[in-house]
């Protein structure tokens, strides 16, 4: 029996895993095109003068996209670094809101401006990342998600962290103890194979991270982080196994980091041009948009219309940021404790 | 606070037992964890018996690895428990560092009140007991420098009962510092009821006309002693104001004090440099200067690594009651 | 220390790299380890190009791991080598304070003198850079209370060179602290040669006969301004001294400058609370008390964490000019 | 053909691993022997009050022994804890010399007596122990074998730990960056299933700490702590890889702690008596006493010889370190740094 390429297509559309329908995987399409606008922009910024670090998301987008689309937003936590843009916009949060952390005007939603861009607590999915230091998040995840199994609540918790955080000692400890109380937390690693400058082989001495899983008596799987549909089949099961009382998962996501770390950097320094050449075919948004059409559900004219839409919506969120003043000065000095009483924040 | 009806005297190390007990029944969100806690009861059994009464799911032997104690204490603290964390020995609190000082005491003010962490680290602390240099270290100075942290250390299980209680309540991190020495050393009584005591207040433990002394923990016991040597043998009434916390610190109530007496001394067991005392003396000097009639002076270790574990020289290492009661003396006679 | 023949002016940064080079060509037993040092050349270039000259073997990437860092390197040093470890930013030396605080600190003290540790360890620190929470933090304090390691802050090129040659010459666990923000607003002349400044001692870096201004790092470069302000406007001349050291600090040179000022202030980025800053006055308030004219006045960060992202805030947070000019105005008033 | 037991007993010295002749097995018994009355004797003083604390070798001195025998005291190097009194003597520290450790006494070889028995410096092996700091040594330890490493010297580094070390980050960092670096170092783990009360299965949620390695790239090996020859052949092998360029390796020496955890301990808290009554069939003394007669290789006339001897050695030991005096006061005030000048040991 022949294949047409529409059977090809109708038999990978047959195949999406369960929860993942076309409609979801074109919505997740529509938000990578404008993670990509949004992210382009604010280094454009940076440029201008007007923000003063952001690190990129770029080839990150369809791991992190695969990842949202596997929780539930309405009930999972999310301990995130630096590099989730993508996933914060998949988790409802506007240009604007993130444009505004980047800019650091009044009203940001995470931090009041104190902290970088996408540090902070949402006020409206329970995602937040206290700070900067790399792999702190991996032990306080571990407490997240023991406190829910205390109260016997079913939500899960997902650790986002990098190749990079996998040589702190806090990530050893976070999943040991993961792995001892089987706690309903993902480790969700975006291996993009750089500590800054420093190369996955000056790292670690093993290819995988998820290889280490077994030290800890937890599962762990590698998935092509490109794929926005491995990546939400391997997270998915990760994620039922936690709200199941199964425990914890470790799960890698291979991608590339497509521009150097952050504003503040030169990969050149570091990466040969061959490399930099060759990444550039691991960008997710290609391969996703590809992928979307042989199964026929991107058509052209929604990938132009997608395209345009993200460009008008970061627009209009740049201007709307930018009218934004900054925080007022004399706000700094609350909440450094529920009650400043007693001089603690005593000038 | 002080009242009628009083429990009978217990030791530190009971009273502190006691309250975290009495707190575990209040409220089914606290959970203790650290190392050695459960069946062990912890190394100085402030836990004895409760993983019997509470169940290994309150009160959880955890793997030596201290980041991940107070790393999960934390994110458990964000969402909705109150932990209370036990640091086996004070010296072993540096590998937490990162969790304590770099992330906890940061929650609240970097997600601009959107998260906080109502957590409370206990760490037994001090020397004295032939613990050599790692069993007996004293380590506040870095959280009282920390601002979104508060640091208690009580001396007296009165105080210990009433601040842990006001430690555990609190809805941001506390660390907690209990005085080794004066685990079994030093007994009292308390009033007989769920009270609290105020974090951020010194305390006035003996009145005095002469010197103010300012001091906190097991030398605050020392530093008693050696006001009632010097009253006794030249007359000379001293204050001693017991700091119980440490961040904040009170510069109310010293500075009270040393307008009334004019000269100041700060007696403490860590070693001096960059220390409580060098801010009970700044606090003194900016903000008392024109009360002072002497220099203010302080007791301490000398600079040199906290302690050795030969008898003798940890008897030299630290401030005893005669070495305060000379120095009291020589203050009192500038 | 200072003469004729000098090197042409380059930055803080400049000079900090130009020394690690030289040092290196010296002395085969130095070698460089930290986070992106190699090809990056550290992310403030700190040893760009090093790995061309040095190679691989001699300039350490190293994994994302702090406490590995710091524990390599002492291992290392007590095993005859002379490491220089790289902490990226200050805010990331937290999870290496067991290693240095706890560990290198006291290998010669409890070793009674059979191992030692020779090394430095390099830490960018302090704000006005739009670093936030995480980018920005002064973290001296524990450091410069600790014994067994010596602490050092240059503000100057001229010290940076003569610093950092003691540092790595010393035998004895260092601490260098680069202000990031000196890095390249920074510039300055040095002799031309392999000169080294005394750890230890405090530099008088402009003389005053009406205040004495005890400072460090980034702040001495806006007390100096302040101090040219007030000259102008007020008369008021200040006398600025530069710590350079944190541990030990130098309170001769502190004290020679208040017994003919009559007065002292200090001024530090870090906040106040049991600090540096605390110390200082301290010092004066025990040792040069009856030289006092006026209260010890300190100028500090405010008690919040270290600093905020939005940059009016950051402003607001950071002692400048014109706040440490209306201080030392205060000051001379009283 | 049938076998005569003498025909067994010479068929196992024939296998007895190179390096490891007759004689020197029964000098490690000898010292054994020492070790265990010298145990004895430490637990007795704390009793009388005159020894602040001790941790006791018991149940561990075979695993010690064949590690010691595996390596060369004349060139490689040893971070010990506090539980290596068996090794200590192995490595030719006097009886004497251990008691003054205990009874911190003037002229105490490590420290001066400033710090807890076996912390310090030893004046004539490469063996020491900064801290009580469990863990801490496995860093330095991987620093000390670079430092050969860069050197071009052969030595090898030999870095004790416990259980309990092991779910501490340093260990992680530790093996991660000798597995990266591929220094000449072995992780020695004693591993007694207890870190004081804690028991192995709330430690980790794995069996085995030697399966780990595979995260760092660097072979890992459990082996019977309580048999003399196969803790030295493992530990032999390791230190040969090492020797030769091969890098680190990990080998787990599977043991019982015979007492409670220090001289503050009662292990009866949380042990069941059924566990402390069979542990004590883990004893590697008379195991090896009886391995040692099978073998042929000790009679019971030196048996007893050894033992006598031991017993007279730790008397005289006694006599000696307590007749010592304490140090002198003033002694602590020196070796903060190289140079004291500037204040630093200023009172
Ligand atoms: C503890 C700590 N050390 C160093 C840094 C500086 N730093 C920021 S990001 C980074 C690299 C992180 O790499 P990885 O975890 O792989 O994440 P990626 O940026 O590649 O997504 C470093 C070294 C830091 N933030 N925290
Ligand atoms: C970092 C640290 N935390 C806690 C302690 C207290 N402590 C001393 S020994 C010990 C248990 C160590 O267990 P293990 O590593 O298995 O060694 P063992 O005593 O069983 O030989 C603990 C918790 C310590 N010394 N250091
Ligand atoms: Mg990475
Ligand atoms: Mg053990």
């Amino acid at each position: 029996m022949s294949e047409s390429p529409s059977d090809i297509a109708v038999e990978a559309e047959l195949s999406l895993p369960s929860g993942l329908t076309r409609e979801r995987l074109l919505g997740a399409y529509k938000t990578m095109c404008l993670s990509r606008v949004l992210d382009v922009r604010i280094w454009t910024l940076n440029r201008q003068g007007k923000a003063a670090i952001a690190a990129s998301a770029q080839g990150h987008e369809a791991a992190q996209l695969g990842t949202v689309l596997a929780t539930d937003p309405t009930r999972d936590r999310y301990l995130i670094y630096y590099r989730q843009l993508t996933a914060m916009l998949a988790l409802g949060t506007t240009p604007t809101e993130m444009l505004m952390q980047f800019l650091a005007r009044d009203g940001e939603i995470l931090s009041a401006a104190r902290q970088f861009p996408l540090h902070g607590a949402h006020p409206r999915v329970d995602l937040f990342s206290f700070s900067n230091v790399v792999g702190t998040q991996l032990p306080q995840a571990v407490g997240v998600a023991l406190a829910d199994k205390m109260k016997g609540r079913d939500a899960v918790t997902i650790s986002f962290f990098g190749d990079g955080a996998a040589s702190q000692g806090d990530c050893h400890e976070a999943m040991n103890f993961a792995g001892i109380h089987k706690v309903p937390v993902v480790f969700l690693c975006e291996n993009n194979r750089y500590a800054i400058s420093v190369p996955l082989e000056q790292q670690m001495p093993v290819d995988s991270i998820a290889s280490r899983a077994s030290s800890y008596g937890i599962p762990g799987i590698e998935v092509d982080g490109t794929d926005v549909v491995a990546t939400y089949e391997a997270v998915k099961e990760a994620v039922d196994r936690a709200r199941s009382g199964g425990g914890a998962s470790l799960v890698e996501l291979r991608v590339e980091r497509l521009l150097p770390h952050t504003t503040d950097d030169d990969h050149t320094r570091y990466r040969s041009k061959e490399d930099i050449e060759r990444i550039a075919s691991m960008d997710p948004l290609p391969i996703t948009e590809a992928m979307l059409k042989r199964q026929g559900i991107l058509d052209q004219a929604t990938d132009d219309e997608f395209k345009e839409w993200a460009r008008r919506e970061v627009d209009d969120a740049t201007d709307e940021a930018e009218a934004t003043p900054f925080p007022p000065v004399g706000d700094m000095y609350e909440k450094v404790l529920e009650s400043d009483a007693g001089g603690n924040s005593r000038a | 606070m002080r009242e009628a009806t009083l429990v009978p005297e217990m030791t530190l190390i009971e009273s502190v037992r006691e309250t975290l007990r009495m707190e575990m029944r209040r409220d089914p969100d606290i959970f203790m964890l650290g190392e050695d806690i459960g069946p062990r009861g912890g190394v100085f059994l402030a836990s004895e018996g409760f993983v019997d009464e509470f169940g290994e799911g309150r009160i959880m032997n955890t793997p030596l690895a201290e980041s991940s104690i107070i790393g999960i204490a934390l994110g458990a603290a964000v969402n909705g428990m109150r932990p209370v964390a036990e640091i086996q020995f004070a010296d072993f609190v540096w590998p937490a560092i990162n969790q304590l000082v770099g992330e906890a005491a940061r929650v609240r003010y970097g997600t601009n009140g959107g998260k906080f962490a109502p957590m409370t680290v206990r760490v037994p602390y001090g020397g004295g007991v032939r613990g050599g240099l790692y069993h007996s270290q004293s380590i506040e100075v870095l959280f009282a420098h920390t601002p979104g942290l508060q640091v208690i250390a009580p001396a007296t299980p009165w105080d210990a009962r009433g601040l842990l209680r006001s430690a555990i309540r609190s809805n941001d991190p506390t660390v907690f510092l209990e005085h080794k020495r004066t685990y079994r050393l030093v007994r009292g009584e308390a009033p007989d009821r769920e009270y609290t005591e105020p974090i951020g207040k010194a305390d006035v433990k003996r009145a005095g006309s002469d010197v103010t002394l300012v001091t906190y923990g097991l030398m605050l016991h020392y530093s008693l002693q050696a006001a009632e040597m010097v009253s006794q043998s030249d007359g000379i009434e001293t204050e001693v104001v017991d700091l119980r916390t440490l961040r904040p610190i009170d510069g109310e109530t010293i500075l009270d004090s040393v307008s009334q007496t004019g000269r100041a001394m700060i007696v403490q067991e860590d070693t001096g440099a960059v220390s409580v005392s060098s801010e009970v003396a700044a606090i003194i000097a900016s903000e008392g200067f024109f009360d002072l009639d002497a220099p203010v002076n302080r007791v301490t270790a000398p600079e040199i690594p906290p302690m050795p574990f030969s008898p003798l020289q940890e008897a030299e290492y630290m401030p005893s009651p005669e070495k305060i009661a000379a120095s009291i003396r020589r203050l009192a006679e500038v």
